[in-house]
C-alpha cells in the first residue's frame, strides 16, 4: 500500500523534474549555464547510479509501468505547451521524436534481433524522399508517410539476401556499403534533384495545413512546428506501443533467441531467417515513416543528410540508450539530437566537446544510459 | 500393447565425414515406442554427430533416417523440431541472458501462437496463453526442483552448471517431443546427482505417453539402470547391439571402450 | 599496353595503402573483436606527425632527404603505436565487458576528437597541407607509361611491412599469444600470457602499420588534409571484412580488390565514371552476398 | 623433505559479485603428491582453482607456493611460478590447431628444442592427438578436447598441476587411462591438486584429500581415512 | 558611457564552421565579426550590435534547423548567410517565411536567388554562371582548344561543370572528357591516366581546394603538362601552400568581385582584418561576408531595427559602394555587377591576371 503510493510519488516527481530539465535545457541559451546544466545532470546521473538510487526508481518505475507512461506523455505535453508559440524548440522536440521513431527501427533490428544495420539513415532519407516525390502528388499526406515505410522496406529487401547470410562484421560492411552507395548514388543521380536536394511540400490533413501557424486569438498564435510535434507524438507512442507489444511477445522471444543462438533456436524450430525479415523489414519500416514526417516538417532535403556519418549517429543512439532500451533510445535521442545544438554558443569547437561527452558517458556507463532490463511478458507479473 | 512395437526412429547406413574423418559409418539403428537405447561409446565415436544430423544441424553425407514413417533425411532443424525431436546439447546451450522461463518457452515454440497479428494485437489471448504455459513450464519444473520454480524469471546465467542442465532438459521436454535426445545429461555431477536427475526423467516419461529417449552417457550406472537396450559405437560403425548386460560384457566393447577389470 | 600498365601500377599503389590500413583492422578483430572506427584517423594524425617531424627537422636544418624521411617515419610510426596502446589501454579495455558495438562507438567519437582537434589546433590544420616528397623522383616512361622511382620504393616498402606483420601473426610466440587472447582470454592467462601487455602491443602493432601507411599515403599524393583518414578507414574496414578476417591475406586481397574496382569503375564503366563507387559498393555488396564469410573463408570452428 | 608443501592456500574467502562462495578456507598440497578435492557441484571447488590463478582474487587469506605469496600477482605471474593448469570443461582455443593449442601449453618456454620434445611426450601418451595435430580444437569430440587440455596443461612441465574434473565426459576406458597418466604425471615429480567428483578412483590413487561443502573443507585426510569417514561415504559410495 | 545608451541589435552570421569547408566558413565568421566591432567602435553609430554565429555543418537538415533558429527569433534584425549552396536552397523558404532580410556571402549556385522570388533573399557574390561565362571566354581566347573537366558531384562540382561546358561550347571549345568524382576521394590517378591519354590543353577542375590540390599534385606524377584551370573553390592561399610554389606557378582560377587589395575599402579590410588578429585567414569569401554585413548595418542604421524596413532597403540597393566593388541588387536580389576577377599564380601567389607578367607575355601559361 505504502509502497505502491510512494512508487506513483516517485513517478510523478520524476515525471516533473524530467519536463523542468527538458525545459531548462532547451530555453537556456548562455554558455555557462548550459555547461552548468550539462555538469548538474551528469554529477545527479553519476551520483543515482553510485548510490544505488536508479536501481531502487527503476523498480519502483517497473512496478507500475501505466501510470509511468501516462506521466511521460503528460510531461511530454507540458514541455510542449510551454514552447507552444516558439518555433525553434518546437522543431528540436519533434526533431527528436523522429530520431526516436528511427533509432526504434534499428533496435528491432539489432538491440532485440542482432541484425546490425549500418545504412540508418539511407533508410530513413528514403522515406524522406518518398516524401518530397509523392508529397505534391494527389496521395493522401498520411498515407505518403506510411509509403514512406513501405518503401523503405521495398528497397531494404534489396539488402535481405546478403543481410541473411552473414553475421556479426561482415553484416556491418553490407550495410555500410549500401549506406554509402545511397548517398553517391543520390548525388551523381539528378532524377531525384542531384547533389541539389529537392523541396518537400509540408504536412497537410484534411486540409488543415501543417505549415501555417494556428491563430488562436490576436496575439496568441501557435507555432505552425506545434502540428508537426503532434503528429510525430502520436507516430512515437504508436511506435512506442509496437515495440513493447512485440518484446513482450513469443515474437520478441524468438528475435532474442535468434540474437543469443541461433543453432539452439533452429533445433527448437525458430525459423531464423523469417524472423530476421520481420526485423529487419519492420525496423527499415519504422525509419521510413520517420523520414517522410522529417521531410515534410523541413520541407528541404539533400543527399547529404544521409550520409554515413548520420546513419552512425542513428546507431550510437540506440547504443547510448542501452541496446533494446526504450526508454534508453529516448534519453539517447535527446542527448544526442540536442547537445550538439546547445553547443552552438561554442562554434567551431562544438563537435569537439560534444565526442568527449560522448566518450565519457560511455566509459562510465558502458552498458548504455538505462540498459535494457530483463525480459518481461506482462508488466509487474513475476508468476 | 501393440503400439510398442511400433518403430519411431529408423538409421540406415548413416554416414557422416567431416574432411578425412569418418564420424559416421554406415550406421544402422532402430529405436521402437516408448523405449530408452543407451548409446555409448569411445569419445569422438559419433554419438553427438548421430544427434547433430538427425537433428538437422549437419547434412548427412549418405544414408537417410526415417521418423515416425517420414524419411527426414536432410530436413532443417525446425521441421525435425516440429516432428517431434527434442535434443539437449553436450556443451549446454541456454540463453544466459534470459529467464528460466523464456529459456523453457523456446523450447515450447511450435506450441505457441507465432502469428505477428495474433502476438501484437490479440493481448488478451496472449496473456492467456502465457499464464498457462508458466503454469505448466512450473509443474514440469517442480518435477526436476521445486526451488527452481519460484525462480522462473531469475536469468538462466545466474544459475550452476546442474540447474542449467535441468532446466535444458524442461526446455527439450516442454513441448511433448515424441523422441527425446540427451547428450550425456549427468556430465559433472556426482552420482547422487545423476540419480536424481534419471529419477526425474523417468518420472517425466511416465506423463508423455510414447516418448522415446536417446540417452548417451559415460556413467555406465545410469546406462545400466535406465536403458532398454544399447547400442555401442566405435570409429563411427556400430560395434555392437542389446541389453547393458550382453552388451557390457561384450569383448569388442570391453577392450573399445570400458576396459576390462 | 603502355596505359593498361600504369593503371595497373595505380591499383596497386592505392591497393596497398588499403591493404595496409585493413591489415590493422584485422589484428584488432584478431586480438579482441572489436571494431576500432578511430582507425583511420590515427592514420591522419600519424601523417601529420611525420609532416611536423619533417618541418622541424628543416627548420633545425636538416634537409637530407632520406635522414628526414627516416626520422618522420621513426616519430609517425613510433607516436602511434604509442597512442594505439593509449586507447586500447584507455577506451578499449574499460569496454572489454561491454556490448561489442560500445568500443565502435567510442572509438567513432575518438576518431572525431582527433579529427577535429588537428583541425582546431594545428597551425592553419583545416587547410591541406603540402607533403614533401622525399624520395628519388625519377621517372621512367613508354608512351602513356610513366613509372616513378618512389612509387616502386613505396609499394616494395608497403609490400615489406605487410610481410612483417603477417611473419610476426603466424610464425612468432606474440603472434600466437595475440590469437589466444582473441579466443578465450581468462585460459589464455593461464597459459601465463600477459594479456593487458598483448592487446597493447597489438594495438600499438596496428596504429604504427595506419601511421605507415599515412606516411605512405603523404609521400604518394604530396598532400595531407585533417579529414584524409576518414574514407580510407571505412575503405580499410571493408576491405578487411571483404577478404575474410582471422588472416593477413583477407585483408590484402580486400584492398587490392577495392582498388581495383574503383580503378575500373572509373575508366571502364559503359555509363558515367561518377559512379563508381556506386559500382564499387554494388560489387562488394555482391561478394559478400556470394561469400559470406569473406573471401578466403574463415575457418569455422563452430561446434555443437 | 617430501611433505613440505609445495602450495598452501590458508584462509581464503572469495566472491564473485556479493555473496561469498569460499568461507575460510585452507588446505596443503604437499610436494610430490596427488592432493583430492571432492564435493558437491556448486561447493566451491573452481573457485579454490580460479582463486589460486588469481582469476578470482580472495578477499582475504593466503596463497602460497614455496613460502612465496601469491596474492595480488597478475595471473601470467603465478604461473611462471610453476603452477599449469587444466581447466574444467577444457577450454582449448576453438580456432586453433591442435599443434598451436600444445605450443601455448608451453607458452612461457622460449627454446624451440624443449618444447618440441615435450610435444613428443603428450603425442605419446595420446596418440589420437598425433593424428589430429591439424584439426582445429574447437571441431573436436568431447572427449578429444579433454586430450588436447590435459596435453596442453603437461607441455608447461609445471611444479604444480592443478587439474579440475579431467574425466569429465569421457569415457570408463579413457576415465581409467586419465587416471594412470595423472600417476604417471606424479611419479614425474610434478605435485598434482586434483579436482575431482569421481571419488573411487580419485581416492585410489590420492595420497590426500579433501571434502568440500558450501564452501567450506568439511572433511580431509588420507585417501584411506577419507574413504571410510562416514559423510564421504553417505555423500558418495553406496 | 555614451555607448551604453545604444539599444542592443542582433545580426546574425550563417556558414559551415565545422568540418570539410570550415575554413573558408570561420574566415567568413570572422570577417563578419569584424564588421560588426568596427561598427561598434564608431561613435556615431546609432546601435549597439551583437552578432549571432551559427554553424551550418554545410548539411542541409542542420542549415535549416539553425535557419529556423534565427529566423525565428525576432530579436535578430538582418542575416549574412551560407557558403553552400545545398544550405542556402533549404534555408531560404524559412527565412521568406519568417520574413528576414538575409544576404548569401558565398553560396554560388544560381537558383539560391533565382530559383525563388522572395525579397528577403540577396546575395552579394557573383553566382558560377557568370564566373564560368567569363572564364570560358578567357581560356579559349588564350588559345587553347580542348579540355577535360573533373569535377566534384556536389552540387557546387556538378553546376560549374554544367555552366562551364555550356559556355565552353558556346565559345567553340571541345571537352574531351567528363568525370565526376566524390568530393573526399584521394586517388585521381585513374581519371588522370585516362585524361593523359587524351592528351587535352587544359584540365578544369571544378570543386574545392582539398580536391584541387590533389588532383594538380597527381597531374604532375603522371607526367601531365596540360594547362590546371579551376574555380573559385580553389582561390585560396591554402591551394598554393597545398600544391607548393611551383607546381602551383601558372594555375588560373575565377572569383567573383573584384580584387579586394586593389580597392581602397579592400585595403582598409585586409589591414583591420590582421589587427583585429584572427587566428585563421579570411579565406576567399572573407571580403564577402564583411560587405554583406556592412551593407546589412548601413541598412539598420539608415532604417531602423525592423525587418521589413530592412528588406524595403535592401531591396533598392543600387551602385552601393563596398569593398567588393559596386553592389546592385536587381528583382531576384541577386548582385548584377558582381565583377569577376581573374587569377594566376605568380611565384606562389595569386596575383590578379591583368598586371601578372603572364598577360605581359613575359611568362607562358603551360603549352603556350
Ligand atoms: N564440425 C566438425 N568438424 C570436424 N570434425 C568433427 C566435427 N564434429 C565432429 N567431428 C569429428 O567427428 C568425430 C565424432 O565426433 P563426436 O562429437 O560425434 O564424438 P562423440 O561420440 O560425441 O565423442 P564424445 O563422447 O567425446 O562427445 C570426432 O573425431 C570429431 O573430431
Ligand atoms: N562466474 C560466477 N558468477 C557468480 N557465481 C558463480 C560464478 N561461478 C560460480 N559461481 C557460484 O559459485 C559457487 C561455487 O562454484 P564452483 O564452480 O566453484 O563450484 P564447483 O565445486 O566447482 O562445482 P562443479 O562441480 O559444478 O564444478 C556455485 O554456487 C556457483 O553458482
Ligand atoms: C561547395 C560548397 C561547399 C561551397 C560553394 N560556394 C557553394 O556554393 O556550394
Ligand atoms: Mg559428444
Ligand atoms: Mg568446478
Amino acid at each position: 500500500m505504502t509502497q505502491s503510493f510512494k512508487d506513483k510519488a516517485v513517478i510523478v516527481l520524476l515525471a516533473a523534474a524530467a519536463a523542468a530539465f527538458t525545459i531548462t535545457f532547451i530555453a537556456i541559451e548562455e554558455q555557462a549555464e548550459i555547461f552548468a546544466l550539462i555538469l548538474f545532470a551528469a554529477a545527479l546521473v553519476f551520483a543515482g547510479a553510485k548510490f544505488g538510487f536508479t536501481r531502487s526508481i527503476a523498480q519502483s518505475l517497473s512496478r507500475n509501468e501505466r501510470l509511468m507512461n501516462v506521466a511521460v506523455i503528460a510531461a511530454t505535453l507540458v514541455v510542449i505547451f510551454w514552447f507552444r508559440e516558439d518555433h525553434f524548440p518546437l522543431l528540436m522536440i519533434a526533431t527528436v521524436m523522429l530520431y526516436v521513431i528511427a533509432c526504434c527501427g534499428l533496435n528491432m533490428q539489432f538491440g532485440y534481433t542482432g541484425v546490425v544495420n549500418f545504412a540508418g539513415a539511407a533508410f530513413f532519407g528514403v522515406g524522406c524522399y518518398t516524401a518530397a516525390v509523392l508529397g505534391d502528388t494527389s496521395i493522401p499526406l498520411l498515407l505518403v508517410i506510411i509509403l514512406g515505410g513501405v518503401i523503405a522496406a521495398i528497397v531494404g529487401s534489396v539488402l535481405i539476401i546478403p543481410v541473411l547470410r552473414t553475421r556479426g562484421h561482415y553484416a556491418a560492411v553490407v550495410t555500410i556499403a549500401f549506406g554509402l552507395l545511397f548517398r553517391t548514388f543520390l548525388e551523381v543521380n539528378d532524377t531525384l534533384g542531384g547533389p541539389q536536394g529537392l523541396g518537400v511540400s509540408g504536412m497537410n490533413l484534411f486540409g488543415w495545413d501543417f505549415n501555417n501557424n494556428i491563430e488562436i486569438t490576436e496575439n496568441i498564435e501557435l507555432s505552425f512546428y506545434l502540428n508537426y510535434v503532434i503528429l510525430a507524438l502520436v507516430m512515437v507512442i504508436l511506435t512506442f506501443v509496437l515495440m513493447r507489444r512485440i518484446e513482450r511477445s513469443w515474437i520478441g522471444l524468438n528475435f532474442d533467441a535468434v540474437r543469443l543462438d541461433e543453432t539452439a533456436a533452429a533445433c527448437f524450430g525458430i525459423n531464423i531467417k523469417r524472423w530476421k525479415i520481420v526485423a529487419f523489414t519492420l525496423g527499415n519500416f519504422l525509419a521510413g515513416t520517420a523520414g517522410a514526417l522529417y521531410a515534410m516538417m523541413l520541407g528541404f532535403i539533400a543527399p547529404s543528410n544521409f550520409a554515413f556519418s548520420d546513419s552512425l549517429i542513428l546507431v550510437s543512439i540506440v547504443l547510448l540508450g542501452g541496446m533494446g532500451s526504450l526508454w534508453g533510445t529516448i534519453l539517447a535521442a535527446g542527448l544526442v539530437v540536442l547537445l550538439p545544438e546547445k553547443l552552438q554558443v561554442i562554434q567551431e569547437y562544438r563537435f569537439l566537446i560534444y565526442a568527449v561527452v560522448m566518450i565519457l558517458i560511455l566509459l562510465f556507463r558502458p552498458q548504455g544510459i538505462l540498459p535494457r532490463g530483463l525480459r518481461a511478458y506482462i508488466p509487474g507479473w513475476r508468476g | 500393447m501393440a503400439q510398442q512395437q511400433e518403430t519411431v526412429l529408423a538409421f540406415r547406413e548413416l554416414t557422416r565425414r567431416f574432411g578425412g574423418v569418418v564420424a559416421l559409418n554406415k550406421f544402422d539403428m532402430e529405436l521402437t515406442n516408448g523405449q530408452i537405447l543407451g548409446l555409448i561409446g569411445p569419445n569422438g565415436s559419433g554419438k553427438t554427430t548421430s544427434f547433430n544430423v538427425l537433428t538437422g544441424i549437419y547434412e548427412a553425407n549418405g544414408g537417410s533416417i526415417e521418423f515416425l514413417g517420414q524419411d527426414i533425411t536432410s530436413w532443417p532443424a525446425q521441421k525435425v523440431y516440429e516432428a517431434g525431436v527434442a535434443r539437449t546439447f553436450q556443451r549446454s546451450r541456454l540463453c544466459l541472458e534470459l529467464s528460466i522461463f523464456d529459456n523453457i518457452m523456446i523450447g515450447n515454440h511450435k506450441r505457441l501462437d507465432q502469428g505477428l497479428l495474433f502476438n501484437i494485437f490479440k493481448r488478451k489471448a496472449l496473456r492467456e496463453q502465457i499464464r498457462e504455459n508458466h503454469e505448466e513450464a512450473r509443474k514440469l519444473l517442480k518435477i526436476f526442483d521445486p526451488a527452481l520454480a519460484d525462480k522462473m524469471f531469475d536469468p538462466v546465467g545466474s544459475l550452476r552448471m546442474i540447474d542449467r542442465r535441468r532446466i535444458e532438459i524442461c526446455r527439450a521436454l516442454i513441448s511433448h517431443p515424441r523422441l527425446l535426445l540427451l547428450d550425456e545429461p549427468s556430465a559433472g555431477m556426482t552420482h547422487e546427482e545423476t540419480r536424481e536427475l534419471m529419477d526425474d526423467i523417468l518420472e517425466v516419461r511416465e506423463m508423455i505417453d510414447g516418448l522415446s529417449i536417446i540417452l548417451v552417457e559415460h556413467e555406465m550406472g545410469m546406462i545400466e539402470r535406465v536403458t532398454d537396450k544399447c547400442i555401442v559405437l566405435n570409429f563411427g560403425q556400430k560395434i555392437c547391439e542389446g541389453a547393458y548386460r550382453d552388451v557390457a560384457s561384450d569383448k569388442l566393447v570391453q577392450e573399445a571402450y570400458l576396459g576390462g577389470e | 599496353m603502355g596505359l593498361l600498365g600504369q593503371f595497373v601500377v595505380n591499383g596497386m599503389m592505392l591497393g596497398m595503402m588499403y591493404a595496409l590500413v585493413a591489415v590493422g583492422f584485422t589484428l584488432f578483430f584478431g586480438v579482441l573483436d572489436v571494431i576500432k572506427f578511430s582507425h583511420g584517423d590515427v592514420l591522419m594524425v600519424g601523417t601529420f606527425a611525420g609532416f611536423s617531424t619533417y618541418l622541424g627537422m628543416t627548420a633545425i636544418g636538416i634537409d637530407n632527404a632520406f635522414i628526414q624521411l627516416v626520422g618522420v617515419l621513426v616519430i609517425a610510426v613510433g607516436s602511434m603505436a604509442i597512442l594505439g596502446a593509449i586507447i586500447a589501454r584507455y577506451l578499449v579495455l574499460p569496454l572489454k565487458s561491454a556490448p561489442p558495438l560500445n568500443t565502435l562507438l567510442v572509438t567513432l567519437m575518438l576518431g572525431t576528437v582527433l579529427r577535429e582537434a588537428i583541425r582546431l589546433f594545428y597551425p592553419d590544420g583545416s587547410n591541406p597541407k603540402h607533403f614533401p616528397s622525399l624520395l628519388p623522383t625519377e621517372s621512367w616512361s613508354l608512351g602513356s607509361f610513366t613509372l616513378r622511382a618512389d612509387s616502386v620504393i613505396l609499394l616494395i616498402g608497403g609490400l615489406l611491412v605487410i610481410i612483417g606483420v603477417n611473419v610476426l601473426i603466424n610464425r612468432t610466440r606474440l603472434g600466437l599469444a595475440i590469437r589466444a587472447v582473441a579466443q578465450d582470454e581468462e585460459t589464455a592467462k593461464c597459459m601465463g600470457i600477459n594479456f593487458k601487455m598483448i592487446v597493447l602491443l597489438t594495438f600499438a602493432l596496428g596504429s604504427g602499420v595506419a601511421a605507415f601507411a599515412g606516411v605512405m599515403n603523404g609521400l604518394y599524393y604530396n598532400e595531407i588534409n585533417f579529414g584524409m583518414g576518414l574514407l580510407l578507414g571505412v575503405i580499410g574496414f571493408s576491405a578487411a571484412i571483404v577478404g575474410g578476417l582471422g588472416n593477413i591475406y583477407g585483408a590484402i586481397l580486400g584492398g587490392f580488390l577495392f582498388a581495383g574496382l574503383q580503378t575500373l569503375g572509373a575508366v571502364a564503366l559503359p555509363f558515367a565514371s561518377a559512379y563508381k563507387d556506386v559500382f564499387a559498393f554494388a560489387v562488394v555488396i555482391a561478394i559478400i552476398a556470394w561469400r559470406p564469410t569473406g573471401l578466403i573463408a574463415e575457418k569455422t570452428s563452430e561446434r555443437v | 623433505m617430501a611433505t613440505a608443501s609445495a602450495l598452501e592456500v590458508k584462509d581464503i574467502y572469495a566472491a564473485y559479485d556479493s555473496a561469498d562462495v569460499l568461507e575460510g578456507v585452507s588446505l596443503k598440497v604437499p610436494a610430490g603428491k596427488i592432493t583430492c578435492l571432492l564435493g558437491s557441484n556448486g561447493a566451491g571447488k573452481s573457485t579454490i582453482i580460479r582463486a589460486i590463478l588469481g582469476l578470482t582474487p580472495p578477499r582475504s587469506g593466503d596463497i602460497q607456493i614455496d613460502g612465496q605469496s601469491l596474492i595480488g600477482l597478475p595471473t601470467h605471474k603465478i604461473i611462471s611460478a610453476g603452477i599449469a593448469c587444466i581447466p574444467e570443461g577444457r577450454k582449448v582455443f576453438p580456432k586453433m590447431t591442435v599443434v598451436d593449442n600444445l605450443r601455448l601449453g608451453g607458452y612461457q618456454e622460449n627454446t624451440e628444442a624443449v618444447l618440441r620434445d615435450r610435444m613428443d611426450q603428450v603425442f605419446g601418451i595420446f596418440p589420437r592427438l598425433k593424428e589430429r595435430r591439424n584439426q582445429l580444437a574447437g571441431t573436436m569430440s568431447g572427449g578429444e578436447q579433454a586430450m588436447v587440455s590435459i596435453g596442453r596443461g603437461l607441455m608447461a612441465a609445471p611444479k604444480v598441476l592443478l587439474i579440475d574434473e579431467p574425466s569429465l565426459g569421457l569415457s570408463p576406458l579413457f576415465v581409467k587411462e586419465n587416471f594412470n597418466i595423472i600417476k604417471r604425471i606424479n611419479d614425474q615429480g610434478i605435485t598434482v591438486f586434483l579436482v575431482e567428483q569421481n571419488v573411487h578412483q580419485t581416492l585410489a590413487i590420492a595420497h590426500y584429500g579433501y571434502v568440500m561443502s558450501q564452501g567450506r573443507v568439511v572433511a580431509e585426510g588420507t585417501a584411506q581415512e577419507l574413504s571410510e569417514n562416514k559423510e564421504v561415504h553417505e555423500a558418495y559410495f553406496g | 558611457h555614451f555607448a551604453d545608451a545604444k539599444d542592443k541589435v542582433k545580426v546574425a552570421f550563417i556558414g559551415p564552421l565545422t568540418g570539410g569547408v570550415s575554413a573558408v566558413g570561420v574566415g567568413g565568421r570572422n570577417s563578419a565579426e569584424l564588421a560588426v566591432q568596427l561598427r561598434n567602435a564608431d561613435p556615431n553609430a546609432k546601435y549597439e550590435y551583437e552578432l549571432v554565429a551559427m554553424d551550418s555543418e554545410c548539411k542541409p537538415n542542420v542549415g535549416v534547423q539553425v535557419a529556423t533558429k534565427i529566423a525565428a527569433d525576432r530579436s535578430i534584425i538582418g542575416l549574412v548567410g551560407h557558403y553552400c549552396s545545398a544550405v542556402a536552397m533549404g534555408a531560404v523558404d524559412i527565412y521568406h517565411k519568417f520574413n528576414l532580410p538575409m544576404s548569401v556571402w558565398g553560396a554560388v549556385l544560381p537558383d539560391v536567388t533565382y530559383g525563388n522570388d522572395y525579397k528577403e533573399i540577396h546575395r552579394v557574390n557573383g553566382t558560377m554562371i557568370n564566373q564560368n561565362d567569363v572564364a570560358a571566354k578567357f581560356m579559349t581566347e588564350q588559345g587553347y582548344k580542348t579540355w577535360v573537366i573533373i569535377h566534384d558531384t556536389t552540387d557546387y562540382g556538378k553546376g560549374h561543370d554544367k555552366y562551364f561546358s555550356e559556355y565552353l561550347t558556346q565559345n567553340g571549345g571541345e571537352i574531351l572528357a567528363d568525370f565526376g568524382v566524390p568530393a573526399d576521394q584521394q586517388d585521381f590517378t585513374a581519371e588522370l591516366t585516362k585524361a593523359k591519354q587524351l592528351n587535352p590543353d587544359v584540365i578544369y577542375f571544378g570543386g574545392l581546394t582539398p580536391l584541387g590540390v590533389r588532383i594538380r599534385a597527381q597531374m604532375e606524377k603522371l607526367g601531365i603538362t596540360a594547362q590546371f584551370q579551376g574555380v573559385s573553390g580553389i582561390k585560396s592561399d591554402s591551394f598554393i601552400d597545398g600544391v607548393g610554389a611551383d607546381l602551383s606557378e601558372g594555375v588560373v582560377s575565377f572569383l567573383e568581385g573584384a580584387p579586394v587589395d586593389k580597392l581602397p575599402g579592400g585595403q582598409y579590410f585586409t589591414e583591420k582584418y590582421k589587427a583585429a588578429g584572427f587566428a585563421e585567414s579570411e579565406e576567399a569569401y572573407g571580403p564577402f561576408a564583411f560587405a554583406a554585413m556592412n551593407l546589412i548595418l548601413d541598412g539598420i542604421e539608415e532604417v531602423g531595427p525592423n525587418r521589413k524596413k530592412l528588406t524595403k532597403y535592401l531591396g533598392d540597393i543600387h551602385g552601393y559602394e563596398s569593398i567588393v566593388g559596386e553592389i546592385s541588387f536587381d528583382d531576384h536580389g541577386q548582385n548584377t555587377v558582381a565583377a569577376i576577377t581573374k587569377y594566376v599564380v605568380q611565384d606562389g601567389k595569386w596575383v590578379v591576371w591583368e598586371d601578372s607578367e603572364y598577360a605581359t607575355g613575359k611568362r607562358k601559361l603551360a603549352g603556350k
